[in-house]
Formats: structure tokens, C-alpha cells, sequence
């Protein structure tokens, strides 16, 4: 069992501010730990929050004194992700300084790169390089679990390379074949 | 209607569930040892109470009166144990304009006094045992008492209750004795030195009959449940219906039991516990104004949900059932189990659950209150869960009990599970052969730990020489194939479709 | 009797469970794959009969039954899907000495063809869609029927099912290339090239009832089963009763099931499914000569154990239950939870499930087949375990549904819980206004993915902020207090009791 | 997902070999890797073995070609826990050169210092250093989980020290008293 509480002996720690992204919304947010807890504000908002481990992988917050919320947590970078009972919930966030330069590296990144998304078995290609494919158009064939996954792009563009052949096996996150 | 729990474990996650699925919002309360506990992840809302000692937590009306005031709850349901039955907690959620989810206050107290009730239940017409209606105002009453009945008697402190503050009394040179060490204990315990007798039942039987009863006068039974089976006057199995109750002696039991909560104007889900001699005479022995913790084989073979309808009840909703509904269908088995190592003397045995793996498939049903890497504070009782085993007859339920234990894994402490595992292979439990003192003569006659057979302890024998064999190899224990799909289980499937 | 079960996953463990309750020793078989697989584990012998992939294992019934003679088994359940329709397979068993647990290998045959079953059917009085009787001969003849019986019609795969190798045909002019591509595709998915014409209902339910025979010619059926909600003509959610089937209805679908599986003199447990119109008229569409997956709906509110009655009728035993002793009690849904990613077009997603919290409680059963810290193949059908949900009435068992899928936690893999969650509250479904396109049209009108709501979204910003907060910090998270139950907790109870 | 399996490229390995004791019982075992699995033999039985670990937690060991065994295991000093569904196995195994050098310590040990064997607090204390005791008597009362427990003397002795008091917290395996 582990919670988090003020460091003991040490003075008041300065809030920390962060940038949240979420979909098109943008928040600053301030934390800072208070009594045996934290205060958080969120684009204005104040809570007094509590946050305590369950097992190391199962969370609960309980949120302005009795709002109490169950989640899994996982981070990727700088997504965040919170899974509640029903909905899991994608958090962006961003030290200040360093947010502008985070947003260009993942734009090129992200849509130029095509990976596996699961781990399966490539058993048709149908794009090479130098073709020119469009925003969904199907690209190649993974399979896994008896069922067959069609491999899109992810936008318009024109193929640089592939580095998959037919009858290859793939984990996630392979890359797969990247755009020009 | 949003309900907070006073309660904590498996019976405050029961309530959330319950609630949950009629739509009712739930507030859970907690002590500092429970934070992390099931019943405050499974609720939307929760309040710190106290410490962890219950006196300083959950047996603080206050504090829990005045958490469902900051949060809006308007009902609180009481569970069973802390303030289940305190007929002053009642009263107060009442004053607080809070639904209490349970009978009247004025119930409560007239079945909480052992001599008021059994006055009541005789006044009534209710069987009750032989012996005197009201506390004894000194030992010559109970000298009387027990020259006119014959001996065996028994000796009994008015405020008592499970198992304590009563003692048996074979011969009348024992009597003053008796009766003066249950006076001071009565006094020690319960803050009230008054004690009663009553006959002895040999070989009894205990066995309690459900019933439901709303606003509006409507009382029903929903049959019996076999309750004999218990460790130190502590119940250990309970099963619905009786192996030796018949259709006309469930209906004389039924009878008697809705005459009993008539006789209080009770309303909300109560039990009727009865003493049942070898001639299958019963006897009213007492109330218990909440829900029991044996609730679920009662559901399980009429396929009512308890809890629902204590809720329905406390907002007035009249019974939706009538008697002729009630329909006992198959038959169900609970075990209670305790975080308690039953190869040593059910030594309690608190502390870290390693890993869990809760049995499940057909005719299984877990009350549970722990999770996987939950720690089971030394504070309360140490209830892990109540499992439940339904058949379509007792041999089927039986062996689906026998099948569910096999099944259950809790690592890192100790549990009753064996204990359960051994008697369900016992001749006379399946035989239903038995009284209320069969548990600790079982435990006496029996060496729990010798059953290990060859078979098994040649093949503890050879994983711990592997295992021993490779830490002292000190070799990481290496894959066993290079296929993908290993490699790959270990990645974090945490990729996303982006098409 | 000692049984082999030659499958995997939750109904290999759905077996050994019956199999253990009457006392049967079980052998599993398994593919380089499922070395620790749960079924594995479960059971008291295990052989390897290949590598991972099915038709090297699992669908190897040399290897199964030398598996079998290896061990001792003297009887073979073959579950559903892999061999357990395998008229060969089930003749192999019985040529070397085994008791197959399902029907004669003749009335496997007999129903397996869809165009012979349909003459049977026809022969015997059960009531078919209209359509051609015998695999088509040529285009000319398909052509014809559909210009008797008018559009819309459906051209079938003579040996096809499972939503495989079957096309609408709304207009004439459509209709030479739908019988082509038809053809062809039954020619490379089912080695057999004949197809045939059918009339196709428009709106339809697939309702499909239980039938139970011994070999002494006693058939009963159990009532009906909804199975109208399929995704891509894949079953996802099961129900008993069918909402939409009253008791008269029942005895009709009944006396027909019974019909049909006294025709080809069928034992074991098996399935008669039909097609249900608008207005009510049933037609026989296949007889399932097996276990179904969704079998315990059907369990759930007859009290009946499926598989263990398949256990008795394949030693000889006759029925112990008559048709009147068949009384539906409730309502049971289930819901298929497979590790698929409904938020990106259900992908697969297979690897390690790092966290695993099931659903307890009244009236709730899972049937599994995984466990924490298993680690998804991919080589096989991804169904993580059958949800089922009991309740006095629909509306109780929906409300139960709801409350275990939000109990229900699978974490380290994505799975289809969400989906059955927001399905849950969908107000056709509580209405019970579907039909077999539902799903499909539901998830295109539908964003699964916008309905977080704003308190969650909040909720998510600030658990992230401080999970984020406290890992710049570098700090390990402390302890909450230092009181003795917390310390200890950690530390692993391996203390014995030394008297 | 871990199991045992020979190590590659090596040569064969000679078998180790270990002495086991079952209670009054005493049997010698050799353990060899052999093919992907283990060749164990116990007191002159061989066995074919594989053993594979589920997750860490749970083991399953196929026993000559069939049975099949789930298993927790857990092991303290020389006492290996083997924890199948409905009983625990306690196996002592030690190599066979300290056997005997062991034995001696463990038998004044486990008999000379009595601990705690759940966490709890002591109520009463009924010895004082230099009481005789007899082998079952009670010496203290421990009370965890709303339970009185009594600790009860391992064996005839004289007390040297008792080293808590009444009121006090303590934990597994806390020494409570000393035997002379």
C-alpha cells in the first residue's frame, strides 16, 4: 500500500504547472501537495484531492472530500491514460517550456511512421515505394486471431519504404511502412 | 435515494451493489485502515470516519450521521455487526431525517432484550424454550427453575449474545457456581449482571427462518436456512433449505416466524433463529433485526434479492411478493471465509494478498470484501468473502463447493479454504448427520494437516528440488520457446488502431 | 469415466469443472501455446499434441485420441468449434474404444449438411424458410425460385454457416454474380462448391432452442434462447427467455425442436436454431449438433447443468427429467468478452493481461478461461470468458449485467467490456426492439468513443496531473501512515503457528 | 511467462544432488536438466519432468508425461512451501555436505526462541525470567483480529528473557520470550 503525502520535515514545495491537452482543449494546471493530500487546479478550477495506491496498478481518488473515482493508470510518453470502471480517459500533458517543440515532433512522427498495432502476420502487401496512396486508402493485410486487419494510411502522401514482406511476422508497435 | 453504508467489508460492497443496480448513488465510510478497502473503491463517494479501531470509526453514530449530511445522502444502511442493531443509531438517522434501511427502532429494541423478546414471542403463541420469562432476582429462582425442569439447564446473561455470557449446567451441585460466574461476566461483558435459565436442548439443531416484512402490515417468510453447523458457537456453514426440514414442518416454522415479527410490527428483511431438538420440536430463541451474514442461500434458492428489497421497503413500496411466489428452488451452501489458519488452532492470520484467484463457472456465487494485493487489517473480523454453491440438490451443491474451494487461491495468508476443502469429503456432512457441537468435535477427532496423500507430496517433493535446483544455478529461468507470441505477451499490448 | 477434453480456453475449463463436481478425472490436451493456459491447469493430466497453430493441435484428432490411449481416458468431450462437429472425428472415437460426449457420428452427418437437413426437416414436418431443397444444379435454377418466391432472397453455401459464404440478393439483375461469387467462395472456404436459394426475412430474430436426448429415445427441449444480437452474423450477446417469445410460442418452438431432433434420432445435448419473421412464424435454419457457447443462459434459468448431463446420457443413463420438470425461473443474459479493442474497430488484442479484477456477487456468473497474468495467444478465437448475468426478470438481470461490467477490470489488454457497457443502456435493447442488422447499425450510428462525460474528464485531469507531479519529483510515493497493520501488511505472512 | 528448459549450447550438466527430509522421513534426490524439461529422481524413482511458471505466482509441473500439478511456492531458509489447491507441502531439502551442520543449529533454535506468528498486540504476559515452564503452557496472550491467542512454551525449560510487555505492538516473527 502506497499514498502519496507531504514529504515529511521539508517546507511548503512551490505548485508545479502543466499544460493539459485534451482533443482540442488546452488547460494550464497546477499542483502542489496540501496536508495529507494535494490541491490541483485545473484551468481555474481548485480541488482538494486524495490519492491513494490499491495494489500498484488500481487507483482510487477521491476527489473535493467525497467524489471517489477507481482507475488504472498508464503512461506513454506524455499521454496519460486513466481507465475507469466503463471509459478510459487520454490525458496530454505538457511541461510549459517544452510544449511547442513536443507538438511538432509528434505531428511528423506520428503520420509518417506506420506501425503494427498488434502482433499478427503480414500475408499481403499492396502498396512500394513510390506510390502515391490517399488518407485510408489499405496499404496492407495483418492477421491475427483468425481475423484479417486491414493497415490504412494515415494520410496522403507517397510510400518511401516497406519493411515488411508478405508471410513476416510482426510484434506491436513494428513499423510497418513509412511515407515521403 | 442516495445510501450511505455504515459498514465496511463484504457485506457494505454487497449494499453498493445492490444499490447500484437499482440506480441509488452510494457513500461509503471508512477508517484510516480502510482507504484502500473494496467498499470504498466500489462506491462514488467517500468519508474518513476515524482511526482505525472501530469504537473510534465505524461504532462512531456521529460521525457517520453527520457524513451523510456533507455528502446528501438521505438513507443509511446499517449491514450487520457495528451498529446493525442499535436500536439508538436507528432513532438518530431517523431525528437526522435519514431513511434508516432497517426496522423501527422500537423493533429493535424489543427483540434486543432476550427475556423482553421471549415475554413477547409466549405472549404471542410462539414456541419458546422451557425455561423463565424474565431475569432471575436470585439464584433461589434458578434454583427453582432448574429443580422443577430437571437438569440439563442453562445459565444465561439477558444482554448476551453470540455465545458468550452462557454456560451449561449438568448437576445441581454445579448450579450456584454457574450462576454466579455468568452474573459476573454478564457484568463485565454487557454492563448488565442480570441472567435467566432455560431448559437444555440436547443435540440441537439451529436452524432460522427469513423474513420480509413492509410498512403495511405484509410479513412473509422465504423459508428456512441450516445454521448448526459452528466453531465456538460461531457459524461456519449455513445452507437453504434444512436437509431435515419437510414441506409441512417449513410451513409450521414459517408460520411461527411471521407470528413472531408480527408480534414487533416488523418491517424490513429479519431472522428468526429457532432451536430444533431430535424430535424436530423448535423453539424461538431470537431475533436478529438486520440482515444476516448467511443472507445470500436464502436468494439463492428463491431468487430474491434481499438487500433490493430492504431497500424497496424503507421507501414505503409495499411487498411485491406474496407468500404463494415464494418458491424454493435447488439448494445452496455458504462457507465464511477467514483469513484464519485452520491447521493452527484458526490462529487469525492478517496481512498481504500476494495473489488471488477467486473461483467462478457455474453455481458459484463470491460475496467478497479483499482484492488482489489488498491487506487485511487486524482491526476487524477477518472475513475474506462468502462463497456460495447452488445445486439443483444438496449432493450437486456439495460438490460444486467441494469443485470452488479447489479453485480458490489466496497467497499469502492463510485461509479456512482447507478447512472447507476436508469437511466437504466429511460422511456425515454429506449424511446432514450433525448437531451444534459437531465442528469442535470434527476439529478434535480429526488431524487436519495428515491427509496429504504420496502422490502429491512426491510431486512437492520434485518442484521443490527444481526449483530449488535452479536458484542455485543461479540462472534466470530462460523462456521456453523464442515463438512471437511470447516475446510478445510480455510488451504491453498498449498499442492503439490508428488506421 | 475418465474424460478428455479436446479444446482450450473457457469451455475446456467449463468441462473440467462438471467433470470434477461428479468426480470424473479430466485430461486436457494443449498446442505449444497453452502450456499454462488455464484449462491446462485445471486439469489432472495434460498432453501436448502440437505446435500452435490449430490445425497442427487442436484439430489433429490422431494426436487427440493418442493422447487419450496414453493416458487411460475413456471418453472424449470435444466442447464446440475445433472437432466437436466432426462427424469423422467423433466415428474415430468410437473406432478406438472412446465414449464421445455428443451425438452419433450419424446425426452429426445429417445435420451437417445444410441442404440434407433441410429435406429432413421438411420430411418431418418442421417448418423451413422457403427455398430450394437440394443444392442448386445450375444458375437456371436459382433463377427460377427466385422468380417464384420473389426477392429478397439469400444464396448459400451448401456447406457453409457461421455468417460464411451467403449473400442478399435484393434485385434480379444482381442476382447471376451474387450465385458466382457464392460459389466460389464455397469452393475455397468449404472445399465444396454447391450452393442453394432461400427466401430471406426481412427483420428477423434467431431464436434457437436447447434440446436435451438420451438414448433411449427421450428428447426434451429447455426452452428458447434469443440470440438476435450479432455483429458481422457473430453472436455477441445471448439471452433466456427471449423477450419476445410467450408461453404458447415457447410450446410451439419446443414441439418443433423436439421434432427436429427426434428425426435424425439425436442425443447429447444440441441446439435447433430458427429464423423468427415479424410476425412470429418460425422456420428452421440449422441444428447445432453440439454444445453451444452460449449454453448457460439456458442453465441459468432451467437449474439444469448442460454438461453434466452430456456426462450421464454418453454412459447410457436415461434423462432424469421429464418435460414438465423443465420450469424457467428468471432471466439471463450473457455477454461474449473478447480481447478486442470495440473503440478501433474491435481490433484483436491479444498479450499480457496485467491486472484482473472479475465480477462477484449475486446472481452474476463467469465463465473463464484466462487469469491474471496470462498471457492471450494469437492464434485462437480471443473470448476471455462468457459473462452471465441472472436476475428475477429482465430488467434485474440487465441492471446486474451493468453493475458486473463496470466491476468487470482487464487491464494491460483492450477488451469489448466497454461496449457491452454502453450497450447496456441502450433504450432498444431494454426494450428488446432488435433484429440480427442491430448491432451493426448501432455501432455505425453510434461514437463509442464520445460519451466520457465532464466529471470523469476532470477526474482523469487531475489523477494524471499528480501521477505526473509525483514521478517529476522523483520521490517514491511514502507510506500513508506508519501504523503496525500497514508495515506489516507488506510483509508476507509465511509465519507459522508453534505451539 | 517463464519456464525451465536446458541452457543452450552448454554441455550436459551433471546432476545435482540434494538430501530431502519429510518429517522423520530423509530421501536423496539428484536433479538433472533433460531435454526441454528435468529428469528428478527421488529416493531412487525417476521422473520425467516440465515445469512452467503461470505468472510468477502460480506453477504448473507435469509429473511423468501426465499428471499435472497447480502450485503457489514459497520458500523460507531450507523450507520450501509447495501449496497445491487443497493442502501445503512443507519439503525441507539441504545440500547434502551442510545437512549436518544445520540440523544442530536449527534444533536449539526453533526451540529456544519463541516468536510472534501473526501481527498483533500483547495483552498479558504470564512468565518472568527464570520461571520454570512446562512444554504447552501458556506464556502470553496475543491479541490480533478481535482474538485472544495464547503463546504457549515449545518445550519443558526455565525462561531467560521476556522481551515485550503487555500493551505492546508487534510483529510476525518478533521474539517474544527466551528460553535458558
Amino acid at each position: 500500500m502506497e499514498t502519496a503525502r507531504p514529504r515529511r520535515g521539508g517546507g511548503e514545495v512551490a505548485p508545479v504547472k502543466l499544460i493539459c491537452r485534451m482533443g482540442e482543449e488546452t488547460q494550464e494546471i497546477e499542483v502542489a501537495r496540501e496536508g495529507s493530500g494535494y490541491r490541483v487546479v485545473v484551468g481555474g478550477r481548485p480541488h482538494v484531492v486524495d490519492l491513494a495506491t490499491a495494489n500498484g496498478i488500481l487507483h482510487s481518488l477521491l476527489l473535493d472530500d467525497a467524489r471517489q473515482y477507481l482507475f488504472a493508470y498508464h503512461r506513454d510518453g506524455t499521454t496519460h491514460e486513466v481507465a475507469f470502471a466503463d471509459r478510459t480517459v487520454c490525458v496530454e500533458l505538457f511541461d510549459p517550456l517544452s510544449m511547442k517543440r513536443r507538438r511538432r515532433e509528434d505531428e511528423t512522427d506520428e503520420t509518417s511512421h506506420v506501425r503494427a498495432i498488434m502482433p499478427g502476420r503480414v500475408t499481403r502487401v499492396h502498396v512500394a515505394p513510390g506510390d502515391a496512396v490517399r488518407r485510408g486508402q489499405g496499404m496492407l493485410i495483418l492477421e491475427a486471431m483468425k481475423m484479417e486487419n486491414e493497415i490504412v494510411s494515415p494520410r496522403d502522401g507517397v510510400v518511401a519504404a516497406v519493411l515488411v514482406g508478405a508471410g513476416q511476422a510482426v510484434e506491436n508497435g513494428d513499423e510497418l511502412v513509412s511515407l515521403e | 435515494m442516495k445510501v450511505l453504508i455504515a459498514n465496511r467489508g463484504e457485506i457494505a460492497v454487497r449494499v453498493i451493489r445492490a444499490c447500484r443496480e437499482l440506480g441509488y448513488p452510494t457513500v461509503a465510510v471508512y477508517s484510516e485502515a480502510d482507504r484502500v478497502a473494496l467498499h470504498v473503491m466500489y462506491a462514488d463517494e467517500a468519508v474518513a470516519i476515524g482511526p482505525a479501531p472501530s469504537r473510534e470509526s465505524y461504532l462512531r453514530a456521529d460521525r457517520i450521521i453527520e457524513a451523510a449530511r456533507k455528502t446528501g445522502a438521505t438513507a443509511v444502511h446499517p449491514g450487520y455487526g457495528f451498529l446493525a442493531e442499535n436500536a439508538d443509531f436507528a432513532q438518530a438517522c431517523i431525528d437526522a431525517g435519514l431513511n434508516f434501511i432497517g426496522p423501527s427502532p422500537a423493533s429493535i429494541r424489543a427483540m434486543g432484550s432476550k427475556t423482553e423478546s421471549r415475554q413477547r414471542m409466549t405472549a404471542a403463541g410462539v414456541p419458546t424454550v422451557p425455561g423463565l420469562l424474565e431475569a432471575a432476582k436470585g439464584f433461589d429462582e434458578i434454583e427453582e427453575f432448574a429443580r422443577k425442569s430437571g437438569f440439563p439447564v442453562m445459565i444465561k446473561a439477558s444482554a448476551g449474545g453470540g455465545g458468550k455470557g452462557m454456560r451449561l449446567v449438568e448437576r445441581a451441585e454445579d448450579l450456584k457456581s454457574a450462576f454466579e460466574r455468568v452474573q459476573s461476566e454478564a457484568g463485565a461483558f454487557f454492563g448488565d449482571p442480570a441472567v435467566y435459565a432455560e431448559k437444555f436442548i440436547a443435540t440441537p439443531r439451529h436452524i432460522e427462518v427469513q423474513v420480509l416484512g413492509d410498512k403495511h402490515g405484509n410479513v412473509i417468510h422465504l423459508g428456512e436456512r441450516e445454521c448448526t453447523l459452528q466453531r465456538r458457537h460461531q457459524k461456519v456453514v449455513e445452507e437453504s433449505p434444512s436437509p431435515v426440514v419437510t414441506p409441512e414442518l417449513r410451513a409450521r416454522l414459517g408460520a411461527a416466524a411471521v407470528k413472531a415479527a408480527r408480534a414487533v410490527d416488523y418491517y424490513s428483511a429479519g431472522t428468526i433463529e429457532f432451536l430444533m431438538g431430535a424430535d424436530r420440536e423448535f423453539y424461538f430463541l431470537e431475533m436478529n433485526t438486520r440482515l444476516q451474514v448467511e443472507h445470500p442461500v436464502t436468494e439463492e434458492v428463491t431468487g430474491i434479492d434481499l438487500v433490493k428489497q430492504q431497500l424497496r421497503i424503507a421507501q414505503g413500496e409495499p411487498l411485491g411478493i406474496t407468500q404463494d411466489d415464494v418458491v424454493i428452488r435447488g439448494h445452496a451452501i455458504e462457507c465464511r471465509i477467514y483469513a484464519e489458519d485452520p491447521f493452527h488452532g484458526f490462529a487469525p492470520s492478517p496481512g498481504l494478498i500476494r495473489h488471488l484467484i477467486v473461483p467462478q463457472g457455474p453455481g458459484v456465487r463470491n460475496d467478497n470484501g479483499v482484492y488482489n494485493g489488498f491487506t487485511v487489517p487486524i482491526f476487524y473480523d477477518p472475513m475474506l468473502s462468502k462463497l456460495v454453491a447452488r445445486g439443483a440438490d444438496r449432493a450437486e451443491a456439495i460438490a460444486r463447493m467441494k469443485r470452488a474451494l479447489q479453485e480458490y487461491r489466496v497467497e499469502g495468508i492463510e485461509t479456512t479454504i482447507p478447512f472447507f476443502s476436508m469437511l466437504m469429503d466429511n460422511e456425515d456432512f454429506h449424511a446432514a448427520r450433525f448437531d451444534t457441537g459437531f465442528i469442535d468435535r470434527y476439529l478434535k477427532s480429526t488431524d487436519l494437516g495428515s491427509s496429504v496423500d504420496e502422490e502429491q507430496k512426491e510431486a512437492a517433493i520434485v518442484a521443490a528440488a527444481i526449483l530449488a535446483y535452479e536458484e542455485s544455478q543461479s540462472v534466470r529461468l530462460p523462456e521456453e520457446t523464442d515463438s512471437a507470441w511470447r516475446r510478445l505477451g510480455r510488451a504491453e499490448a498498449a498499442g492503439r488502431w490508428r488506421p
